[in-house]
């Protein structure tokens, strides 16, 4: 056994470094992602001042980038919880390297999508009237209203998965707690909880995170759900669908896998994590980005079918619309969501070289951004009694772009103090996938774990 | 219209929707009175009068060229023109479109903060400080008569001296539309408590159809039969618009005659 | 217990251990059927139901019930209901083969051969659709919402479930290819059979390249019985269901009737399993790993069901859009039993029953559960339909009457016959499969510990 | 030392982000109760309780009846005022003219009364061209009465003919002002009524406004009659047209048929039954063709086709039905077709059509007594005066602005700088006071004592309406200033006139408005009024009331019959060339009311434009032209050329350019100034050959595409603002045929219900 120990404390010597040592190109992308999200937090002081004129939304269409960018972040947010929680559930060991990283990408996007409800607000400083506090006029928030259950489902996902993030990480801060020292040593011991590796601690851990598995899968499957029911619950034409929600969860899966290999690569890349994050991982990612991508087509396809079917004008103008003047939607939509995985992902050499499957995931992001715009705008232009158009304004793409730098900004952050490949569990994957010889034959054994439940 | 005569067979046999709308039932009109308005299309000339009664009534803010390209435009009531058929034989409808205030308000269970539910008047009312703005009410309008508050709305001095006192003016962020001149009605109920009696009928009516020269808006309530209102209810050429919507609105348009026979 | 040493030196000597032997023998020996005793029994009266069910709808159906679209309709939910259940069969058993999962290799034939049921609905079907242009005229909507808006709906409604059931036969012929080999080898030599098994064998000799394009052309039928499954089940749920919902094109009808007969499926797979082990005296044919995981599938499909259930329930009762509400309304408190029992048929019983271990993994418990299942299915297809014809047709003639339950009960026996009349010719349970389960997956010690050592097959497109 | 931050730091930080987020974006509550003003005054300063403006009780709304001068109709008002603040004006149910009803211009006064551009001081002009200054009202009063009596006889008074056109008691001051200072009184206003007294004079033999009662009538034949829009009397006629359409000659079932003929649909054309599109200036045409077919002169019917391009078929079966209905059939001319170069000849043989039917629904209400000449033979009298040099001394009074409304080609401008000395006493600041040396603020007619008598009435009513003050201008407060100083310093016209009459001659002459309204009443003709304007109590409630009025029988006169026969209205148009038909927009009135807000943003009835004005073209000319909406054309005529968005219109005739009149002001307040242009400043200066009218309905331009519209909006280029709530104005699907039924289906379902 004695490699083994040898063997795990290259791992910990690997993984950390990170954490440990500020490399310059840390701090550069640190500060880049810093000044874009000055602009965008510039940007929404002016929407304060100026109100939401400034944005390119008029009558029919209410909704524009805000929301826009709030399905979007909603939808990269779901990605975590399905590869930790659901790839768990389903006894795939290869999940181990990557859990850590992507339940990073969770908390930070769904920290950047829990902004956009308050940044389209057209009173913005009034937001906490959304939440129901005991005030003395006795006002309780509708809870018949969407917005509400979109509000809800965000912070007990928010909750739900910071907690999950948090109790796989104690084991970590313990031996970032032991290898340094200052206020680092200070600020992991608070975070590490006393953690001394006891058999008895694992056992809870494994419970909690047992438990954890388990109850967010729903919670995951409803926060898409309400954000397709906020589209879903309205009779605009094109939004009174019954397929919207599963459409939406689809959507979120889609995209969330697309930046799971996006944050793979660029992290594999920054972090040299060539040992951990093998070929074999951007292989699986990319079947589950595949399968999923054709469940979404079938629900896309569903919705605007069930539209043309009726035969009746006012629920077709909005595919007309979309026909016509939003056809470079439908076009990039087409190309980059559609046509690009469906070339690239059939085929192994492609599928285990990272930098292709970055090109994938980037392209599947592209494509399912605008997917949100085709889903959001031309329904809302084309209502009953009058029909409308949104074109973005400068305030629109500098809120998009300081989503996009708010994101970065909290990924960098994080990775100074978390490490991205959790170290437990990619320890524990070493010692459960040996290869037994038995009789002359190398016989790869996979202890299964026991079965959950 | 076969669409409509199937939506009336259609409720008849299978029985009224469950009576859900955004308010506990114990809310909805449980006072005697509701108020509702005819519109007489053939009557009606297309001279906005209305429009420019309703902006002096009820503060409507003047939002300049810009805005209004921008679509940001704040008329609560609209009279809008469509066009039919090409030149030489050409017709052109008028058709003054206004909040319906709807019996079953697709704008009233999305508001997540209340700002907009339906009073015992049977009135879908606006409560302007409430409103945060989220617009969804704005979005699930099938009439698109909500009108958003994009900008501080402004007016020069001496202009702020025409503002209604009755009315509030509303900040940037609030979402607007017609009350059917709620202060009116307030200021008539109050006037005939001091006064110790009930409301006689047409006491008073709203700013626009006070102002409409051909008379072709009528209000008044419609559970009391004496208001002039309910005989026009029975015209036969009388259509509710969007009605296969369910949103019971409470404004019946009566249909214009041509008769190029 | 199975001497481990040689157990991995040539995994085919197992096949000649005798238990394994001996389990082969009965099934391969006697595919007939004997004169007395419950497979009999059963035979001739499902041959008698089924030739009942064509007398009715022949000699009185036609004539006398010309005008009463609730007799031709319930014909035609219940040959949908069962069309849909053996896709749905053939489906789960090409999603196992896909998901490679070790315990699928006893339910694939058995699965696979209810798509031998498409060649009574070749038969049945183009009647009843020439005749669904009719229903729909006298039942509910004056204008029936046909899918394929301009072309005429027959000709595309055929082709998708034909294509459907074709895709089946294909995988179900591919993979009974090696047991056709053995029968030839095993039959006498040059009688009838043996040279009828001799020509569809196609010179199977066994040999490693044959195995491995029997796998390769697996992996393709199986991706295309899944596509073309959902295809079929895609316009089943727009095209019949919605055909009759006057106005309210649910875009939730296609998925909810894909995953509710996959759900169906998977029931009547689990109670074929055990019939077909009963019949053929295999008690471990089917071992509790296999319930515990048709078990568990239930359950997600249970959830997923529920899920677009409540999603269409849900639009309709916020949108309340007075046609659509009324017809969701209509179908709830028109008939609240029967939809009390569609929910718990198709939703209580599959999740609640199945987190159950000791339900799971019990034949029985497993096999009511189905029946539920089915039950929930059924009646979920006349509750979509029936209540649309409510402003037309008074209730009481839309209660199924005697002649229609004939006629449902004609459509089970001809599903069961299907079964017995492919016993005769070809094993259905898979003599290669049942070797491959026996051989590859196995308790075996190690150390002081027992580990169960799995053989993994190389997933299938990395043959 | 641990690096936990204690409580207290903790809560310090939180509270200093807290902060900085509230700063950032708090909303200012004080200003909003600034523009409230919830008591007198603007601003946050309470009046004091002592000199509160009378009868002001905090709440509780004063109601004052007075009129509207927005047009020459007259409507009687009742204006609510709260805490010294006009803040809504309705319709005086009483008065006869409009029974209650109010138009958007009525409406829009308050932005007349409290409009940011308004004159606040008297300003005074160094050199002609250089810019203004503040002076008092003495200094400038002063200057003007030692102006006016240096040169007696060699002045001219130049006055508003819609503001105080109307109103008696100004006629008789302005005659008494003119008689003793030896001033020529002239006046100018666009909408003239000279055509309407000539046709009614040669019709019915009094020369009068002819009234048509449309409401009994169960034909009704318009020639390009706009009578809903602009002009004479829109509302009494908006009244009338809603009894015509559903009123209780209706109660039968049997539908009132209405056929406009004119060169282009406009809002009244859009609620005719049948629009016959005819050839720009051949309605005259049109008339007398169905004058000949019903036999009474007219000229031949195939020779008004061919002028009118209006066909032979349309017009047998309009002079069929408009025969059969007998006496209850109505012609009506309108400003359309009194702006033509033939109006006269047009309106006479569209009288002529009623007297031939002998309908008691047409005729004349009151026989005028002064016969007042056309406004243009009027100001190109004063022009050519001005430009010999007879005049030192030139005074105009109201808004006439004849530098906007003529065009430049007419040499207005080039006589006034030949004025020595001109003075203006006007609300606003516009074109022509520009050119004026010294400008004094007078009184919006809701500030002021004036009378009014409206343009036409009903027959046998006679209404005289009263106009008084609704506010005291001076608690309009200048809250932007500490000192409690008023916003503006303005004095009514009858005080600037009685001030500027030479006392001297007749000592004791009233000072004030009220007086001279309350003299002036006093010796009128009728005996009621006079005693009206003695008795107090009496003259409390007649200005309580609004007015006097009294209704008796109409007794129908005879109309003598000599039917015109001859006809040289408008020929065919030369090739290449287009008519453009100048119409005045309901809202703006000629251009006086383009700086309101209001009747800026309220779209216009028709194009559903706003904020600007624009060229309609009609529909296949536009797309063989290649010109799409918005794009910018330049119309050149004889007198000049302008720039203007197209729109193309789906019913107007192929030759003719409709552009309203009403915008394109240089000078005029920052609602008006830039907006769209003015295409009275190219019309052709021809005049009605009878009266001297001005013809501006009619001219004659070519049209060429400048550039095409660009997306996004730009002030600088003109850009079309519209509407639509469908692009293209269509009827939306959802609503599909609901929204009108036609005849034929209304008596099948009475029929199917009858039976």
């Amino acid at each position: 056994m004695g490699d083994m120990t040898q063997k795990s404390e290259d791992i910990n010597k690997d993984l950390t470094r990170g954490v440990l040592q500020t490399t310059r190109s840390w701090w550069m992308c640190f500060l880049f992602f810093g000044t874009v999200l000055a602009w965008g937090t510039g940007c929404f002081v002016w929407q304060l001042v100026h109100g939401i004129d400034v944005y390119g939304m008029e009558r029919p269409n209410y909704w524009g980038a805000p929301i826009i960018n709030f399905v979007y972040w909603a939808g990269v947010a779901l990605s975590g919880t399905m590869i930790s929680a659901i790839l768990r559930l389903l006894h795939a060991g290869w999940r181990r390297s990557i859990t850590r990283m992507t339940e990073t990408l969770t908390v930070c996007a769904l920290l950047v999508a829990g902004l956009f409800p308050i940044i389209h607000l057209g009173r913005n400083w009034v937001f906490f009237w959304l939440v129901p506090y005991p005030n003395e006029r006795g006002l309780w928030p509708n809870y018949k209203s969407p917005l509400l259950w979109d509000a809800t489902a965000i912070s007990v996902y928010l909750v739900s998965s910071v907690l999950f993030w948090y109790s796989g990480l104690i084991p970590d801060f313990a031996v970032l707690r032991d290898r340094t020292t200052g206020w680092r040593h200070e600020l992991y011991s608070m975070l590490a909880l006393k953690w001394k590796g006891s058999d008895r601690e694992w056992k809870r851990l494994r419970g909690v995170s047992a438990i954890l598995t388990v109850m967010i899968i729903p919670v995951f499957v409803s926060l898409h759900t309400i954000v397709g029911w906020d589209f879903g619950m309205s009779i605009v034409p094109g939004w009174h669908e019954s397929i919207f929600a599963p459409y939406f969860v689809c959507g979120a899966l889609y995209s969330g896998a697309g930046a799971v290999l996006v944050i793979m690569c660029l992290v594999r890349r920054a972090y040299h994590l060539e040992k951990y994050i093998l070929p074999k991982h951007f292989d699986n990612v990319a079947k589950i980005v595949m399968t999923i991508g054709l469940l979404w087509f079938y629900f896309f396809a569903g919705d605007a079918w069930s539209d043309w079917f009726t035969e009746d004008p006012t629920h077709i103008n909005w595919l007309v619309y979309l026909f016509g003047g939003y056809k470079w939607a439908l076009i990039t939509l087409a190309f980059f969501g559609m046509l690009v995985p469906l070339v690239t992902l059939p085929f192994k050499r492609l599928r285990t070289s990272p930098w292709a499957m970055l090109a994938v995931g980037v392209s599947v992001n592209i494509a399912m951004f605008t997917e949100r715009i085709i889903v959001v705008v031309p329904e809302a232009s084309r209502s009953w009694l009058a029909w409308g158009d949104y074109t973005p304004t400068w305030v629109d793409v500098s809120i998009t772009i300081g989503a996009f730098g708010l994101f970065g900004f909290l990924y960098t952050l994080l990775s100074k103090f978390i490490p991205l490949v959790s170290l437990w569990e990619f320890k524990e994957g070493e010692v459960v996938d040996a290869v037994v010889t038995v009789g002359n034959a190398q016989v790869p054994v996979t202890v299964r774990e026991e079965a959950i439940g | 219209m076969a669409l409509k005569a199937r939506t009336q067979e259609y409720l008849k046999q299978a029985g009224k929707p469950a009576d859900q709308s955004g308010v506990a039932a114990s809310v909805r009109t449980s006072s005697d009175r509701k108020w509702g308005m005819v519109i007489d299309l053939d009557r009606c000339t297309g001279c906005h009068a209305c429009e420019a009664a309703c902006s002096a009534e009820n503060n409507i803010p003047v939002v300049g060229a810009e805005q209004c390209h921008k679509g940001h435009a704040h008329q609560w009531i609209r009279v809008e023109r469509y066009w039919e058929g090409n030149y030489p034989n050409v017709k052109a409808r008028f058709m003054p479109i206004l909040c319906q205030q709807c019996g079953n308000a697709p704008c009233e269970p999305v508001c997540p903060v209340y700002a907009t539910y339906h009073n015992p008047e049977g009135l879908n009312v606006m409560v302007y400080n409430r409103c945060v703005g989220t617009r969804y009410c704005g979005n699930n309008c099938p009439y698109e008569v909500r009108m958003f508050n994009w900008t501080e709305p402004a007016w020069e001095t001496p202009l702020d001296q025409q503002l209604n006192p009755d009315v509030t003016v509303r900040g940037k962020g609030v979402m607007e539309k017609c009350t059917f001149c709620v202060q009116r009605i307030r200021r008539a109920e109050e006037q005939a408590d001091a006064d110790g009696r009930d409301l006689e009928p047409d006491e008073f009516t709203t700013a626009c159809a006070q102002a409409c020269p051909p008379k072709a808006i009528v209000f008044g309530d419609v559970n009391d039969k004496r208001w002039s209102v309910n005989k026009k209810r029975e015209d036969p050429r009388r259509f509710t618009l969007l009605e296969e919507l369910g949103t019971e609105p409470s404004v019946v348009y009566l249909k214009a005659l041509d008769d190029e026979a | 217990m199975l001497d481990t040493e040689h157990f991995f030196d040539n995994p085919s000597d197992i096949v000649e251990s005798d238990e394994v032997a001996s389990s082969l023998r009965t099934i391969m020996i006697r595919p007939g059927v004997r004169r007395r005793g419950l497979l009999f029994f059963t035979t001739l009266l499902c041959s008698v139901l089924v030739i009942a069910a064509g007398v009715v709808v022949w000699f009185w159906g036609y004539p006398a019930q010309r005008n009463n679209p609730g007799f031709w309709h319930f014909s035609l939910i219940s040959m949908l209901f069962w069309l849909s259940v053996t896709q749905g069969m053939v489906a789960v058993s090409a999603i196992l083969r896909l998901a490679h999962a070790s315990w699928r290799y006893m339910l694939n034939r058995v699965a696979d051969v209810a798509s031998l049921f498409g060649f009574w609905v070749f038969a049945i079907l183009p009647f009843l659709v020439v005749a669904r242009g009719r229903i729909y005229v006298l039942g509910a909507s004056a204008h029936s919402n046909n899918v394929w808006r301009t072309a005429g709906s027959m000709l595309f409604d055929s082709l998708a479930i034909g294509t459907a059931y074709l895709a089946g036969w294909m995988l179900l012929y591919l993979t009974s290819i090696p047991d056709f080999g053995a029968l030839r080898d095993k039959l006498p030599a040059d009688s009838k059979k043996q040279h009828f098994y001799r020509r569809i064998a196609l010179s199977w000799q066994g040999a490693a390249k044959q195995w491995r394009t029997l796998r390769l052309a697996e992996g393709v039928m199986v991706f295309g019985v899944i596509v073309s499954f959902v295809a079929s089940q895609t316009v089943q749920g727009w095209d019949f269901q919605l055909a009759s919902a006057r106005d309210w094109d649910s875009s939730i009808f296609a998925p909810l009737y894909t995953v509710g007969s996959l759900l169906g499926g998977l029931a009547l797979t689990a109670l074929v399993a055990t019939a077909t082990s009963h019949a053929a005296k295999l008690p471990n044919l089917v071992t509790s790993l296999h319930y515990d995981n048709l078990g568990r599938f239930m359950i997600g499909l249970g959830l997923v069901w529920f899920y677009f259930r409540w999603c269409d329930y849900l639009t309709a009762w916020y949108g309340n859009i007075p046609e659509e509400w009324a017809l969701q309304n209509n179908r709830v408190t028109a008939f609240p039993i029967l939809a009390a029992v569609m929910v718990i048929g198709c939703f209580v019983v599959p999740v609640f029953g199945n987190m159950f271990r000791a339900i799971r993994t019990s034949p029985v418990g497993l096999c009511t559960i189905s029946v539920c299942v089915l039950i929930g299915l059924a009646v979920q297809r006349f509750l979509d339909t029936v209540p649309t014809f409510a402003p037309n047709y008074p209730l009481s003639a839309l209660i199924p009457s005697a002649a229609t339950i004939l006629v449902f009960a004609g459509l089970s026996g001809m599903f069961v016959l299907t079964y017995l009349v492919a016993a005769r010719y070809f094993p259905v349970v898979s003599w290669w499969g049942l070797s491959k389960r026996l051989s590859r997956m196995h308790e075996s010690t190690l150390g002081n510990g027992s580990v169960d050592v799995m053989l993994e097959d190389p997933p299938i497109w990395e043959t | 030392m641990p690096l936990l931050i204690d409580r207290r730091t903790f809560i310090k930080l939180s509270m200093i982000g807290a902060t900085g987020l509230v700063a950032g974006c708090s909303v200012d509550e004080r200003t909003k109760e600034q523009l409230v003003g919830l008591y007198g005054g603007s601003g946050n300063r309470v009046h004091p309780y002592v000199n509160q403006p009378d009868g002001l009780q905090d709440g509780v709304p004063q109601w004052y009846a007075t009129t509207c001068t927005m047009c020459s109709a007259g409507c009687g008002l009742v204006v609510r005022t709260l805490g010294g603040r006009a803040v809504k004006v309705e319709g005086n149910p009483n008065h006869p003219i409009n029974l209650g009803a109010s138009c958007a211009r009525a409406q829009a006064s308050l932005q007349t009364l409290y409009n940011p551009d308004r004159l606040r001081f008297p300003k005074q002009r160094s050199s002609r061209g250089g810019d203004a200054l503040y002076t008092s009202w003495d200094s400038s009063m002063a200057a003007i009465a030692s102006q006016m009596s240096s040169h007696h006889g060699r002045i001219a008074v130049l006055t508003d003919a819609v503001a105080y056109g109307q109103s008696p008691v100004f006629h008789q001051a302005l005659e008494r002002f003119a008689r003793l200072t030896g001033a020529s009184a002239h006046s100018f206003g666009l909408m003239d009524g000279a055509p309407w007294r000539a046709a009614a004079s040669s019709v019915y033999g009094q020369s009068g406004m002819p009234y048509h009662k449309i409401d009994e009538a169960d034909y009704l034949l318009a020639f390009n009659a706009n009578f809903l829009e602009a002009w004479p009397s829109p509302v009494m006629y908006g009244h009338l047209f809603g009894e015509f359409r559903q009123g209780a000659r209706r109660a039968a079932g049997q539908h009132g048929r209405f056929v406009f003929i004119g060169p282009r649909m406009s809002m009244t054309a859009a609620k005719a039954d049948r629009w016959l599109p005819c050839r720009a200036g051949t309605e005259g045409a049109v008339a007398l063709g169905i004058l000949g077919l019903l036999g009474a002169g007219g000229i031949p019917v195939n020779e008004a086709s061919l002028i009118s391009e209006v066909s032979v078929s349309d017009m047998t079966s309009v002079a069929r039905d408009f025969a059969a209905a007998g006496k209850r059939a109505v012609a009506l001319g309108g400003d359309g077709s009194s702006a033509l170069p033939n109006a006269s000849e047009t309106l006479a043989a569209i009288e002529s059509l009623n007297a031939h039917v002998g309908s008691p629904l047409a005729g004349v209400a009151a026989a005028e007594s002064p016969v007042r000449v056309a406004h243009l033979k009027d100001i190109q009298s004063l022009q050519a005066d001005m430009a010999a040099g007879k005049i030192d001394v030139l005074l105009i009074v109201g808004q006439p602005n004849p530098v906007f409304s003529l065009p430049q080609s007419s040499g207005f401008a080039q006589a006034l700088a030949r004025v020595p000395f001109i003075a203006a006493l006007s609300p606003f600041e516009d074109e022509t006071t520009e050119l004026a040396d010294l400008i004094c603020p007078t009184r919006t007619s809701l500030e002021e004592w004036m009378d009014n008598a409206p343009l036409v009435s009903s027959p046998g009513t006679q209404v005289s309406s009263i106009i008084q003050p609704v506010i005291d201008p001076s608690f309009i407060m200048d809250d932007r200033s500490d000192s409690a100083k008023p916003w503006m310093d303005t004095r009514p016209i009858l005080d600037i006139l009685a001030d500027l009459t030479p006392r001297s001659a007749n000592s004791g002459a009233p000072m004030d408005g009220l007086s001279t309204l309350r003299a002036s009443w006093a010796d009128k003709g009728e005996a009621d009024l006079k005693l009206q304007a003695q008795d107090d109590s009496a003259w409390l409630d007649t200005v309580g009331k609004g007015g006097f009025w009294t209704s008796s029988a109409a007794k129908p006169e005879g109309a003598n019959l000599i039917p015109p026969s001859h006809y040289q209205g408008q020929r065919p148009t030369p090739q290449g060339s287009f008519t453009m038909i100048a119409y005045p927009q309901l809202y703006w009135s000629g251009g006086r009311h383009s700086n309101l807000p209001w009747l800026q943003e309220i779209t216009d009835p028709m194009t559903a434009a706003v904020w600007n004005s624009w060229v309609e073209i009609n529909q296949e000319v536009a797309n063989t032209l290649d010109i799409n909406t918005g794009d910018i054309v330049r119309l050149t005529s004889a007198q000049g050329s302008i720039e203007l968005p197209a729109l193309p219109y789906p019913a107007i005739h192929p030759e003719a350019l409709g552009v309203p009149i009403g915008q394109g002001h240089t000078l005029y307040g920052r609602t008006a100034q830039g907006r769209g242009g003015n295409p009275l400043s190219i019309a052709d200066l021809n005049s009605d050959p009878v009266t001297g009218a001005w013809a501006y309905g009619l001219s004659t331009v070519r049209l060429e595409k400048v550039r095409s519209a660009e997306s996004g909006f730009r002030t600088d280029i003109n850009t079309l603002v519209t509407m639509n709530d469908i692009p293209g104005g269509r009827e939306p699907d959802a609503i599909k045929g609901l929204i009108h039924e036609t005849a034929v289906e209304k008596r099948a379902a009475l029929s199917q219900k009858a039976k």
